[in-house]
C-alpha cells in the first residue's frame, strides 16, 4: 500500500513524461490524476491506520549506499508524522491535479505539466517517508527540482526562468547547510538512520567537535546546520527571496508547492529531527528568532504588495515563520498542526486566486481588479472562507472556529506559556505573533476588498468576459474549503490536545512526553517490515501526555487577555482594511503614493533582492570575470604556458643570435668554452663532482 | 697462423674495406664518371659485407692488435657494425640525390668508405695515436664530402667552416694529447689508466679537458657545436645524413671509451665538464631548434640536443650509463637515417624542399611517408610508445643512479620544449592545408623511412630486447 | 756556469723568442704573403728548438715538409687567389680586450701547468719506446717506425690518400666545351663511321 | 739558469695561444686562419718533442712525425676547399662567409 | 577464474587491431575504393569497440568481486627488467568498463557527422581506446607510463586535425602541458625503479620507500596527475582542449583521459607514498577547494557552451581529489564513483553540445535560446544531464559529490564547507546555461527549423540516460566492484602511516 502511495505518482509522472506525446494529453491527465487520487485515498486510509491504529511501519525498498561504514537504504518509514504529511501531500496534490484540468485547459504542454506535478508529489512523498537523512535529502532536492521545473514551466517567459533558477539556487544554499548537517551527523553518530541517530542523541550531548575554525557542541551544530536547510526550503528570512518570485509559475503549482507542501518541508524537518533540536537550546533559539523575524517581516511586505499571488506568497512566508517559531520553542506538535491546517486554507487561497486570475484572463495585479464578486460568487465565497481561516477567526475559549484559529492560537498562546516557563525569546515571540496576526488580518482582507469589492479598475472588456471558473476547478475549491473550516476543529485534540499521546506515538517530540527513544523497527534489515508492536512504546508516555494536555491544547492556563488578543488584533486588522479599502476606496493608493520611506521600503521587500543582486549576483559575476580573465588568462596562462612559450622563444632568439654565420665568432665561442672549462676545472680542483647532490646520490649508493 | 696473420685477421673488415676502396678507386679512375653508380653499389656491398664479417666475431673475447694500438672488444664491434651499416644506408639513400643534382662521382663513395674506415679505427682505438689518426682519416674525408658539391656556394662555405673549425678542434685535441703524453708518459690507454690511477696529476686533468673539447667538436657538443647548423644546411643532403649518423656514433663511443677506460678514475674531474657540455648542448639544441624553418638546420639543432642527452649517460660514467648511451645512440641512428630518408624524398621539380612549410598537408599527399616521419619524430622526441622513449628512459635511469638527478630533470624539462618543434613538423604535416605534392622519389627512400619507422614502433617489441642484449655486452667490455 | 749550458741556454732564448715573435707576426701581418714568410721563419726557429731537444730528424722533416711543401703551398694559393688586401675592419678592437684577456688567461694557465711537470717515477715503466741515449735519433726512428708503428704508418698513408683524392675531386675541373683527345676512340675509328651515305630524295633536302 | 722542460712548454703555450688568437681576431682572409692552425700544430709538436726529451721516450717524437704528416694532408685539403670557395664566391674575406646563419 | 585466457590483452589490443585493419585497407585503396572504406570505417570501428565492450562485460562477470587483489594477471618478460604485466582490480576494471562503454557511443555520435578524413578519425580513436585501456590494465610501471603518455599522441592529432578554429594552439597546449607533467613523473618512476630494483607494480606497492624520498617521488607523480586531472592552477589546457576538440574527442577527454589522473593518485600516490600523501593532503585539499569555487565562478561567465562544461569538469574533478586524499573508504569510494559518474555525465553533456553544434556550427551560448520549442526530446535529455551535473540526488552525479564531501568532512570540515560552495555554484552556472540555451523564446532565426534528435542520437543518449539514473539509485553497481580494492588500499595506508590524525577522533567505520 505504501509503495503504491509513494511510487504511484512516480509511475504517473514517468508515463506522462516519457509517453505524453504518444498517449496524448487527455490520457496523461487521466493517468496522473487517477494515480494521485488513488494515492490520496490510500493515504487517508493509512493515516487512520497509523495515527489511530498504531500501525507504524518501516518498509525497506532496497539498499542505496553501502560504502565503508556508510549505509543508507531506500526505505519508507511510516509513523504519525509521516502519515499526517502523506495526507496533506496527496490530498492537496490530488485536488491540485483536478484543479489543473480546468486551469491548464488551454496550455499546449499539459502532459508535461501533469508529469511534473506527479513527480513533485513523488519527491515530496520520498521526503516525508524517509527513514534516514539521506533519503530525506533526496526528496528534499527532488522537490527542489520539481519546483524549478514548475516555476519555469512557461519557459518562454524570462521572468519565469529567472525565478526558477533563483528558487533552485536559493534552495541549494539551504541544502548546503543541510548537507553539512548530514555530514556532521554521520561524523558524530556514524549513521544517518533516524532511529539510530535519535537513540544516540542523549549520549552525545556533551560531545564537542571542531567545525571550521571553532569548537562546537555537536548537537547544537547539527541542529543549526539542519535548520539552514530548512530555512532555504521554507523561505525563511535571508533565504526567502525565491518564494515570491516563484509565483511566476502556474497558480496550481503555487498552491501545491509554494503553499501547502514543499515549503513546509523545513518545518517537517525540524519536527522530524525534534530529538536533536530538543537537546540544542541555542539552535532552537535561533530557529525561534528566525521564525519570528520571518513572520513579522514577510507580513510587513505583504501589506503593500499589489500582485494577488505575491500577497499570498508573503503570507505563506509569514505563516511558515509561525511554524518555526513554534518549533523553536519546542512546540513541534503545534508547528505540524499549523502546517496541517495551513495546507488547506493556503491552498484554498491560492487556488481561489488562480480562479480569479483565470477569470480575468491572467490578470494578477489587484489594482486592476475590483468588484468582481458578482461575476464569480463561488470564488468569492471560498476566498472569504480561506481568509477567515487564515486570519484565525474563532471564539476563544471554545471549540468554535476555523482551522487557523486552533493552530495559530496554539502557537501564540504556546509562546506566551514558553515565555512564562522561562524559555528564551518566549515573550518576544508572543508579541511578534500578535503583531503578525494583525498584519495578516489586514492584508488578507485587503486582498478580498481590492479584488472582489469596490469598482472594477481594469479594462471593461476583460470584466465583461470574466466568468466563474469551470467545475473541475470549483470542486477542489469546495473540498479545500471544507478542510479550511473543519480541519482545526476535528483534529485539534489529536494534534495538540488531550489525545496527542496516542496520536503522535513518538513520531515527534511533544513537550514533556518522552517516547522518542524507542526505534520504530528493532531490526532494521527486516525485509517485510512488520508493523512494530505498540508495546515498544513507553507506557508512561501516554500518561505524561495526559498530564500535559492542558499546557498545549486548550490554553486554559494563560491569562484571558492573552487568549483574546489574537482575536482582537484580527478584528482590528479587518477594520483597518475595511476603513482604507471599503470606506475610502482609493485611500490606500494615495497613502502609498505619499509615503516616501515606509511604503517603498516595504514595497521593495526591504530591498533584499537589490542587495542580493548587488552583492551576490554581481559579485559572482565580477569574481568570475576576475578569475577567468585575470586569473586564468592573465596570470596562469600568461605566466604559465603562454609565458613559458614566449620566454622560450625569446631565449631561443638569443641563442640563435649567437649563430652569426661568421667563422671568427664561432672560433671565439670555441675558445671561450675551452678557457672556461680549463679555468673551471683548475679552480674546482680535485674536489670531485659538484653535481649530483640530492637523492640521486642515495640511490646510486644503494647499489 | 702466424701471430702477425692472426692480428691481421682481427682487422680483416678494415683491410677488406681498404683494399676494396683502392680497387674501386682505380676502377673509377679508369672508367671515369660513368662508373659512379656501379662504384656506389659496390661500396654498399663492401660495407655490408664488412659489417657481417665483423658480426661473426660477436661474443668473442676482446683482443688487441698491433701491439695494443687497436682493441677489438664488443664495444668496438657494436660501434663498427653500426657505423658500417649507417654508412651503407647513407650511400643507398643518397644515390638518387646525387643523380638528380648531377654530382655523381665515384670519389663520393670512396671517400665515404675511407671515412668509415676512419671511424672503425676510432671505435677500436686503444692508443691516443690511433685515436688521432683514425679521427683525422675520418675528418679529412668529411671535410671534402661537405664541400663535395663544389659548384654550390653553400656547400663550399659549409666545407670551409667545417674545415677551419675542425682543424682548430684537432689542434686542441692534439694539445690535450701532448699533455696527457707528457704527464702519463705514454699514449697507450692501459698505461694512461695506470698513471691516472696512481697519480691523477693536474696535467692529466687539463689534458683530458683539452681532449674532451677536441672530441666534443665531433659530436657537436656546445660550445664546440658552432659549425653544425651551417654545415648541415650547406652540405649536400646525403652528406648531412652521414654527418648526423655515423661520425657522431663513432665519436661518442670514442669519448666513452676514453673517459670510462683510461680516465675512469678521474671521473670526479671530468664529470663536471661532461655535465656542462650536456646541459649546454641540450639548452642550445632545444631552444635553437625553435626558430628554424629549414628542416636540415632543424635536424642540426636536434642532433645537438640529442647528443647532449647521450652525454648525460656518459656523464654518469657507469656501465649502466654506457649501456644507456649505446642504446640511445643506436635508436638515434635508426631514427636519424629514417628522417633523412624522408627529407631526401621531399623534392619539387625545381629542387629539394627544405622548408618546413613544404611539408604542409603531407599526410594527404604522401600518407605513408607522413606516418613514417611522424613515428620517427615522436621517437626522436622520446615519446612512448615509440622506441625512442626506451632510450630516454635508460638515460634517466643511468643519470639518476649516477647521482645526476638535476641534470636528468633539466633534460626532461627541456625535452618538452624539444617536443614542441617535433610537434610543429607533425602539425604542419597533419593539420595544415596541403601544399603542392612532391615529385615521386626513389622507392628506396619511403621504404627506408618506413622500415625505420617500423623498427621504432611495432618492431620495437623485438628491436629493444635485441638492442639491449647487444649494448649490455658492449658496455661490459669497459667494466 | 758551463759554457755549453750557457750556449744552449742562449740558443734556446734566441730560437724561442724568434719563434714567438714570428708567430705573432704571422697573425698580425697585413699582407698574407708576408704572413707566409713569417710562418716559414717560425718553422725555422722551431726547428732550432727541436735540435736543441735532440730531435734532429724531426727538425729536418719540419723544414722539408713545412718550409718545402706546406708553406710553399700556402704561398701558391695566396698568389693564385690574388685576394685583395683588406684593411682591418671596425669591430676588431671590440673583441680585442676580451679576446686578449682570454688568450692571456689561457697562456698563463698552460705555462703554470707546464711548470708543474715532474718526472714521474712510475712513468718510466710506461714508456712505449724508451730511448737509448747513445743511439742516433734517425736510427732510433728507423727502428720503430716500420715495426711498432707500422699500423700508424699505413693509416697515415690512407690519410694522405684521402687528402689527395679530396684535393683532386675538389679542384680538378674538366671544363665543358674543351675538346680532348681520346686516343682509343681515334684508333678504333673506322671508315664507315666517318662517312655516311644519304639518299636524298628530290625536293626534300636533308 | 738551466733550460728545462718548462721553458719549452711555455714557448709552446705562447705559440698555441697566438695560434688560437689568430683564428678569431682575423678578419682579413681565411688563409691566415689556416696558418694560425699550422701554428697551433707547431706548438703541439714542440710540446711532444719537449716531453719526449724529458721522458727519454721516442714515442713523442714519433707522434710528432704523424702530426706533421697529417698536418700536411690537412693543409692540402683545406687549401683545396678554399680554392673551391674562392671559385664560387670570388673572394675569401672572412666577413663574407656567412650565407648560412641563425 | 576465467575461461577466456589473455582477456585483458584482448580488450586492450582489439581496438588496435581494428585500427590496423583500417589503416591497411585505406592505404591499399585507391580512388573509389577509398571512398568505400571511408564510408564503412565507422562501422568497422563501432564493431571493434562493441566487441571490446562485450569482452569487458564478460570480464566483469568473470571478475571476483570479493577479491581485493589483481585478477586476470598476465605476465611476460620484456627487456630491461620490464615486463608485459597486466591485471585488474575493481578500481581499474570499473574504469575500463567506463572506457569501453563510452567508445561505441563516440563512434555512433561521429557516424556521418565527421566528414573529413573519416578513416583516420576512426583509427585515431581506436588507437586511443587501446592506450586508455592499457593504462588501466598495466601492472608494470614502465608499461603504465608507456600507455599513459602514448595517449597524448592520438589525442593531439584528434584535436589538431578535426578540431575547431583555434585547434593548433589547443593541441599544443594540451600536449606540452601534460607532457611536462609526465616527464617529471618519469624521473620519479626512474628513481623508484632504481630504489626498489623492480618495475613490477605489485612489488612497488609492497615496497616501503624512505619517507624523505617519498616526498620527492610524490611531487613527481603529482606533477603529472595534477595536470591530467586537471587541478587548479594547471587546468588551463583543459578548456582550450575541450572547446577545440571534436565532440567525440571532448567526450573521451572528459570521460576517460581526465580519469587517468585520479586513477594515478589512487594507484600510485596513495599506496606507494602514504607518508607523503599525508603530508601533502592539505595542499591537495586547498587546491581542490580553490578549484571547485574558482572554476565554478569562471564557468558561470563563459559564453561558449563547451568551455563552460569544461570548466565545470575542472570543478568536478576537484571533488575527486578531495575524495582521494581524504584517504578514508568513503572518500576514495566517492572519488571512484565521481570519476565514473563524471565520465558518463560530462561525456553526455559534450555529446549534447555536439548535437546542436552539428546543426548550427556554433558553440556560442548567445546563438541559442528557445530550443525547448523545437527540440523537446533534446531538452529533456539535456535537462537530465544538467541535473546530474548539478549533483541532484537520484542521478549519479550526487553520489560521487556527496561521498567525496563526506570523506573530506571526516578529515576536516573546511573541505566540505568549501566544496559545498561548488554545489551551489554548479547550480548557478548549469541552470543559467540551460536557461539560455533551451528555455526562452527563439531569437535566432536559424533556429526556427532546427530538428529534434534523430534516431542515431537517441541511440547514443539512451545508454547514458539509463546509466546516469541507474547509478544514481543503485550505486552499489560500482561501489561493490571497487569496494574490496579500496578497503584494502585504505587499510594499507592506515597501517603504513600508523596514525590517521584527525580521523581517529571521528567514527569512520560503523
Amino acid at each position: 500500500m505504501y509503495l503504491i502511495i509513494v511510487f504511484g505518482p512516480l509511475l504517473g509522472a514517468l508515463i506522462a513524461g516519457l509517453f505524453g506525446r504518444i498517449i496524448g494529453d487527455k490520457l496523461a491527465q487521466i493517468v496522473t490524476t487517477g494515480l494521485l487520487l488513488l494515492s490520496a485515498i490510500l493515504s487517508i486510509y493509512a493515516f487512520s491506520q497509523v495515527a489511530y491504529g498504531g500501525h507504524e511501519r518501516l518498509i525497506p525498498v532496497m539498499n542505496w549506499f553501502s560504502v565503508g561504514g556508510f549505509h543508507a537504504d531506500w526505505a519508507l518509514r511510516i509513523d504519525t508524522l509521516t502519515a499526517v504529511m502523506l495526507v496533506v501531500v496527496t490530498f492537496v496534490s490530488g485536488l491540485v491535479h483536478v484543479y489543473s484540468w480546468g486551469y491548464m485547459a488551454d496550455d499546449p504542454h499539459k502532459a508535461r505539466f501533469f508529469s511534473y506535478l506527479s513527480f513533485f508529489t513523488f519527491a515530496m512523498l520520498m521526503l516525508v517517508t524517509a527513514d534516514n537523512f539521506l533519503q530525506m535529502f533526496f526528496g528534499w532536492e527532488g522537490v527542489g527540482l520539481a519546483s524549478y521545473l514548475l516555476i519555469g514551466f512557461w519557459y518562454k517567459k524570462p521572468a519565469a526562468n529567472a525565478a526558477a533558477i533563483k528558487a533552485f539556487v536559493t534552495n541549494r544554499v539551504g541544502d548546503f547547510g543541510f548537507a553539512l548537517g548530514i555530514f556532521t551527523i554521520f561524523a558524530v553518530f556514524g549513521s544517518l538512520e533516524f532511529d539510530t541517530v535519535f537513540a544516540a542523541v542523549h549520549d552525545k550531548t556533551e560531545l564537542v567537535i571542531p567545525f571550521l575554525w571553532m569548537q562546537f557542541n555537536a548537537i547544537e551544530l547539527i541542529a543549526f546546520l539542519l535548520f539552514i536547510g530548512a530555512m532555504g526550503k521554507s523561505a525563511q528570512f535571508f533565504l526567502h527571496v525565491w518564494l515570491p518570485d516563484a509565483m511566476e509559475g502556474p497558480t496550481p503549482v503555487s498552491a501545491l508547492i509554494h503553499a501547502a507542501t514543499m515549503v513546509t518541508a523545513g518545518v517537517f524537518l525540524v519536527a522530524r529531527a525534534a530529538p536533536i533540536f530538543e537537546l540544542a537550546p541555542d539552535a532552537s533559539l535561533f530557529v525561534t528568532i528566525i521564525g519570528a523575524m520571518t513572520a513579522f517581516f514577510a507580513a510587513t511586505i505583504g501589506l503593500v504588495q499589489n500582485d494577488i499571488k505575491r500577497v499570498i506568497a508573503y503570507s505563506t512566508c509569514s505563516q511558515l515563520g509561525y511554524m518555526f517559531m513554534a518549533g523553536g520553542l519546542g512546540m513541534y506538535d503545534a508547528a505540524i498542526f499549523h502546517l496541517f491546517t495551513h495546507a488547506f486554507f493556503k491552498a484554498l487561497l491560492f487556488l481561489g486566486a488562480g480562479s480569479v486570475i483565470i477569470g480575468l484572463h491572467h490578470e494578477q495585479d489587484m489594482r486592476k481588479m475590483g468588484g468582481i464578486y458578482k461575476r464569480m460568487p463561488l470564488t468569492w465565497i471560498v476566498m472569504i472562507i480561506g481568509t477567515i481561516a487564515l486570519t484565525g477567526v474563532g471564539i476563544p475559549g471554545t471549540s468554535i472556529g476555523f482551522a487557523g484559529f486552533f493552530s495559530k492560537d496554539a502557537i501564540i498562546e504556546g509562546a506566551w506559556e514558553a515565555g512564562a516557563a522561562g524559555t528564551a525569546f518566549g515573550y518576544p515571540a508572543f508579541w511578534v505573533g500578535i503583531v503578525a496576526a494583525l498584519m495578516t488580518s489586514f492584508y488578507s482582507w485587503r486582498v478580498i476588498f481590492m479584488t472582489f469589492h469596490g469598482k472594477y479598475r481594469g479594462d471593461d472588456h476583460t470584466f465583461d468576459h470574466s466568468k466563474e471558473s469551470p467545475r473541475s476547478m470549483l470542486i477542489p475549491l469546495g473540498l479545500l474549503s471544507a478542510g479550511a473550516i473543519f480541519a482545526g476543529v476535528l483534529f485539534v485534540g489529536d494534534f495538540v490536545g488531550d489525545k496527542q499521546g496516542q496520536f503522535w506515538r513518538g513520531a515527534t517530540v511533544i513537550e514533556g512526553v518522552q517516547s522518542h527513544d524507542a526505534p520504530i523497527a528493532d531490526a532494521h534489515g527486516t525485509a517485510d517490515g512488520h508493523q512494530v508492536a505498540a508495546a515498544s512504546h513507553d507506557p508512561s508516555a501516554t500518561e505524561m501526555a495526559e498530564d500535559h494536555k492542558a499546557v498545549d491544547g486548550g490554553g486554559h492556563h494563560v491569562p484571558l487577555w492573552v487568549l483574546w488578543s489574537p482575536f482582537v488584533v484580527t478584528l482590528l486588522g479587518f477594520m483597518i482594511a475595511w476603513f482604507i479599502y471599503m470606506m475610502h476606496e482609493g485611500l490606500g493608493a494615495r497613502m502609498a503614493a505619499r509615503s516616501r520611506i515606509v511604503h517603498p521600503f516595504l514595497y521593495n521587500k526591504w530591498y533584499f533582492d537589490e542587495i542580493y543582486d548587488f552583492v551576490l549576483v554581481r559579485g559572482a559575476r565580477k569574481l568570475g570575470d576576475l578569475f577567468w580573465k585575470g586569473g586564468d588568462q592573465r596570470l596562469i596562462d600568461g605566466y604559465g604556458p603562454n609565458g613559458f612559450a614566449a620566454a622560450s622563444l625569446a631565449w631561443a632568439r638569443q641563442i640563435v643570435k649567437l649563430q652569426t654565420g661568421l667563422l671568427y665568432h664561432y672560433a671565439f665561442i670555441t675558445l671561450i668554452g675551452l678557457v672556461g672549462f680549463i679555468t673551471w676545472v683548475l679552480l674546482s680542483g680535485a674536489t670531485g663532482s659538484l653535481i649530483g647532490a640530492g637523492i640521486g646520490a642515495g640511490i646510486g649508493g644503494g647499489h | 697462423m702466424t701471430p702477425f696473420m692472426s692480428t691481421l685477421s682481427l682487422i680483416a673488415p678494415e683491410i677488406g674495406l681498404t683494399l676494396g676502396a683502392l680497387v674501386l678507386l682505380v676502377g673509377g679512375a679508369v672508367r671515369g664518371e660513368r662508373a659512379g653508380n656501379v662504384i656506389t653499389w659496390a661500396s654498399v656491398g663492401l660495407l655490408v659485407a664488412a659489417a657481417f664479417w665483423g658480426l661473426r666475431s660477436a661474443g668473442t673475447a676482446p683482443a688487441q692488435a698491433f701491439g695494443g694500438a687497436l682493441i677489438l672488444d664488443q664495444l668496438a664491434l657494436f660501434g663498427k657494425t653500426a657505423v658500417l651499416l649507417a654508412a651503407a644506408l647513407v650511400l643507398v639513400i643518397g644515390a638518387g640525390f646525387l643523380k638528380i643534382e648531377k654530382i655523381v662521382k665515384y670519389e663520393y663513395a670512396i671517400l665515404t668508405l675511407l671515412a668509415t674506415l676512419g671511424m672503425m679505427v676510432m671505435v677500436s682505438a686503444n692508443d691516443l695515436l690511433t685515436l688521432y689518426v683514425g679521427l683525422e682519416l675520418q675528418s679529412l674525408a668529411l671535410y671534402v664530402l661537405a664541400a663535395f658539391n663544389r659548384s654550390s656556394l653553400r656547400a663550399s662555405e659549409a666545407g670551409l667552416k667545417y674545415f677551419v673549425l675542425g682543424a682548430l678542434s684537432s689542434g686542441i685535441l692534439l694539445y690535450g694529447i701532448s699533455m696527457v703524453y707528457g704527464f702519463a708518459g705514454t699514449t697507450r690507454f692501459e698505461g694512461i689508466a695506470q698513471a691516472a690511477h696512481l697519480d691523477a696529476s693536474v696535467g692529466l686533468v687539463i689534458g683530458v679537458v683539452f681532449v674532451l673539447s677536441g672530441l666534443a667538436f665531433k659530436i657537436s657538443a656546445v660550445p664546440f657545436h658552432m659549425w653544425t647548423p651551417d654545415v648541415y644546411q650547406g652540405a649536400p643532403t646525403p652528406v648531412t645524413a652521414f654527418f648526423a649518423s655515423a661520425p657522431k656514433f663513432a665519436a661518442i663511443i670514442l669519448i666513452a671509451r676514453l673517459l670510462m677506460g683510461p680516465f675512469a678514475d678521474m671521473i670526479g674531474q671530468w664529470q663536471q665538464v661532461v655535465v656542462a657540455l650536456s646541459a649546454l648542448s641540450m639548452t642550445v639544441g632545444y631552444f635553437g631548434a625553435l626558430m628554424q624553418t629549414n628542416i636540415k638546420r632543424l635536424m642540426a639543432y636536434s642532433s645537438i640536443a640529442n647528443l647532449g642527452y647521450a652525454m648525460i649517460a656518459v656523464a654518469a660514467g657507469s656501465q649502466r650509463g654506457l649501456e644507456a648511451m649505446l642504446l640511445y645512440m643506436g635508436l638515434y641512428l635508426i631514427t636519424t637515417l629514417g628522417v633523412f630518408a624522408c627529407i631526401l624524398a621531399m623534392r619539387h621539380t625545381e629542387g629539394m624542399a627544405e622548408n618546413l612549410d613544404d611539408l604542409s598537408g603531407m599526410s594527404k599527399t604522401r600518407p605513408g611517408l607522413a606516418i613514417s616521419l611522424t613515428v620517427l619524430l615522436f621517437s626522436v622526441a622520446g615519446l612512448p610508445p615509440v622506441a625512442g622513449f626506451a632510450g630516454k628512459l635508460y638515460i634517466f635511469l643511468a643519470a639518476v643512479e649516477g647521482g645526476l638527478l638535476w641534470l636528468a630533470i633539466y633534460g626532461a624539462v627541456l625535452s618538452v620544449i624539444g617536443a614542441f618543434y617535433y610537434l610543429r613538423i607533425i602539425k604542419i604535416m597533419w593539420f595544415d592545408e596541403a601544399a603542392p605534392a612532391f615529385i615521386p622519389s626513389d622507392l628506396v627512400l619511403p621504404l627506408t623511412a618506413g622500415a625505420a619507422a617500423f623498427m621504432m614502433l611495432p618492431g620495437a617489441i623485438w628491436l629493444l630486447p635485441a638492442l639491449e642484449r647487444w649494448t649490455q655486452a658492449a658496455s661490459a667490455s669497459l667494466f | 756556469m758551463d759554457l755549453a749550458v750557457f750556449l744552449s741556454g742562449a740558443a734556446f732564448y734566441v730560437f724561442a723568442s724568434a719563434a714567438i715573435a714570428f708567430a705573432f707576426m704571422v697573425v698580425s701581418a697585413r699582407n698574407p704573403v708576408r704572413s707566409v714568410l713569417f710562418l716559414i721563419m717560425t718553422f725555422f726557429s722551431a726547428a732550432g728548438l727541436f735540435v736543441l731537444l735532440g730531435a734532429e730528424f724531426l727538425a729536418m722533416i719540419l723544414i722539408m715538409v713545412y718550409v718545402g711543401a706546406v708553406a710553399v703551398l700556402f704561398l701558391f694559393v695566396v698568389m693564385m687567389l690574388d685576394v685583395d688586401f683588406v684593411e682591418l675592419r671596425q669591430g676588431f678592437l671590440d673583441y680585442l680586450p676580451l679576446g686578449g684577456l682570454l688568450g692571456f688567461v689561457l697562456a698563463v694557465e698552460l705555462i703554470v701547468l707546464g711548470a708543474s711537470w715532474r718526472v714521474s717515477e712510475k712513468a718510466a715503466d710506461l714508456r712505449q719506446a724508451p730511448m737509448d741515449k747513445d743511439q742516433e735519433n734517425l736510427r732510433a726512428f728507423a727502428e720503430v717506425l716500420y715495426t711498432d708503428y707500422a699500423f700508424f704508418l699505413e693509416a697515415a698513408g690512407l690519410v694522405l690518400l684521402v687528402a689527395m683524392i679530396g684535393a683532386i675531386v675538389l679542384t680538378n675541373y674538366h671544363k665543358k666545351g674543351v675538346k680532348r683527345q681520346n686516343i682509343s676512340a681515334q684508333v678504333a675509328r673506322k671508315a664507315e663511321d666517318g662517312v655516311e651515305l644519304v639518299d636524298v630524295k628530290p625536293g626534300q633536302g636533308l | 739558469m738551466e733550460i728545462g722542460l718548462a721553458h719549452y712548454l711555455a714557448v709552446a703555450a705562447i705559440i698555441f695561444t697566438i695560434g688560437v688568437f689568430g683564428i678569431f681576431v682575423n678578419r682579413k682572409n681565411v688563409i691566415i686562419m689556416m696558418m694560425s692552425i699550422e701554428l697551433i700544430l707547431l706548438s703541439v709538436n714542440i710540446n711532444f718533442v719537449a716531453f719526449s726529451a724529458a721522458l727519454h721516450d721516442l714515442g713523442g717524437q714519433v707522434f710528432t712525425l704523424f702530426v706533421l704528416t697529417v698536418a700536411a694532408a690537412e693543409a692540402a685539403v683545406g687549401l683545396a676547399i678554399l680554392v673551391v670557395y674562392f671559385r664560387n664566391r670570388g673572394n675569401i674575406a672572412v666577413e663574407d662567409i656567412n650565407l648560412m646563419k641563425g | 577464474m576465467t575461461n577466456l585466457p589473455y582477456i585483458l590483452s584482448l580488450i586492450t589490443f582489439l581496438p588496435l587491431l581494428g585500427a590496423l585493419l583500417l589503416v591497411l585497407f585505406r592505404m591499399a585503396a585507391r580512388g573509389e575504393d577509398a571512398e568505400v572504406i571511408d564510408r564503412n570505417a565507422p562501422g568497422v570501428a563501432l564493431f571493434a569497440s562493441l566487441i571490446t565492450f562485450a569482452l569487458s562485460i564478460y570480464a566483469l562477470f568473470a571478475f571476483d568481486m570479493n577479491d581485493s587483489g589483481f585478477q586476470f594477471v598476465e605476465k611476460a618478460e620484456w627487456f630491461g627488467g620490464m615486463s608485459y604485466h597486466m591485471g585488474v582490480d575493481g578500481i581499474s576494471l570499473s574504469l575500463i568498463i567506463l572506457t569501453t562503454f563510452l567508445m561505441p557511443l563516440c563512434f555512433i555520435a561521429s557516424w556521418g557527422v565527421v566528414k573529413k578524413r573519416v578513416t583516420e578519425y576512426m583509427v585515431a580513436f581506436l588507437i586511443l581506446e587501446s592506450l586508455m585501456v592499457g593504462v588501466f590494465c598495466s601492472l608494470d610501471i614502465v608499461l603504465f607510463y608507456v600507455f599513459f603518455e602514448a595517449g597524448l599522441i592520438p589525442m593531439f592529432l584528434i584535436i589538431g586535425v578535426w578540431g575547431g578554429q583555434n585547434r593548433v594552439y589547443a593541441a599544443y597546449k594540451f600536449f606540452l602541458y601534460t607532457l611536462l607533467g609526465s616527464v617529471l613523473m618519469l624521473i620519479a618512476i626512474v628513481a623508484m625503479i632504481l630504489t626498489a630494483g623492480t618495475t613490477d607494480m605489485t612489488a612497488l606497492l609492497a615496497y616501503d620507500f624512505p619517507v624523505s624520498m617519498q616526498t620527492w617521488l610524490w611531487l613527481g607523480f603529482f606533477a603529472s596527475f595534477a595536470v591530467k586531472m586537471p587541478m587548479w592552477p594547471v587546468h588551463t589546457w583543459l578548456p582550450d582542449a575541450h572547446v577545440q576538440a571534436p565532440t567525440a574527442g571532448s567526450v573521451i577527454l572528459a570521460g576517460v583521459l581526465l580519469k587517468m589522473g585520479g586513477y594515478g593518485f589512487i594507484r600510485f600516490s596513495l599506496p606507494m607514498f602514504p607518508d607523503a600523501s599525508q603530508t601533502f593532503a592539505p595542499l591537495v585539499f586547498t587546491l581542490s577547494v580553490i578549484a571547485i569555487i574558482y572554476t565554478s565562478l569562471v564557468a558561470f561567465r563563459q559564453t561558449d557552451i563547451k568551455k563552460l562544461i569544461a570548466y565545470s569538469s575542472v570543478a568536478h574533478m576537484g571533488f575527486v581529489t578531495i575524495g582521494i586524499f581524504a584517504m578514508n573508504t568513503i572518500g576514495v569510494q566517492g572519488a571512484m564513483f565521481q570519476m565514473i559518474s563524471h565520465g558518463i555525465v560530462s561525456g553526455a553533456l559534450f555529446l549534447a553540445v555536439g548535437v546542436i553544434y552539428d546543426r548550427m556550427h556554433t558553440r556560442e551560448i548567445a546563438a541559442y535560446g528557445g530550443l525547448a520549442q523545437r527540440m523537446p526530446v533534446y531538452a529533456t535529455v539535456f535537462m537530465l544531464f544538467t541535473m546530474a551535473n548539478v549533483g541532484l540526488p537520484g542521478t549519479s552525479g550526487f553520489i560521487g559529490e556527496f561521498l567525496t564531501m563526506m570523506g573530506g568532512y571526516l578529515v576536516n570540515s573546511w573541505i566540505a564547507f568549501g566544496a559545498a560552495f561548488g554545489v551551489i555554484l554548479s547550480a548557478v552556472y548549469a541552470l543559467t546555461l540551460y536557461k539560455k540555451v533551451v528555455y526562452g523564446t527563439i531569437t535566432n532565426p536559424k533556429l526556427e527549423d532546427i530538428s529534434d534528435m534523430v534516431r542515431r542520437e537517441v541511440i547514443v543518449f539512451a545508454p547514458l540516460v539509463v546509466a546516469t539514473i541507474v547509478l544514481g539509485i543503485w550505486p552499489s553497481l560500482v561501489t561493490d566492484m571497487t569496494g574490496p580494492a579500496v578497503e584494502a588500499l585504505v587499510e594499507n595506508i592506515a597501517s603504513a602511516s600508523g596514525d590517521l590524525g584527525d580521523l581517529a577522533t571521528l567514527p569512520t567505520e560503523h
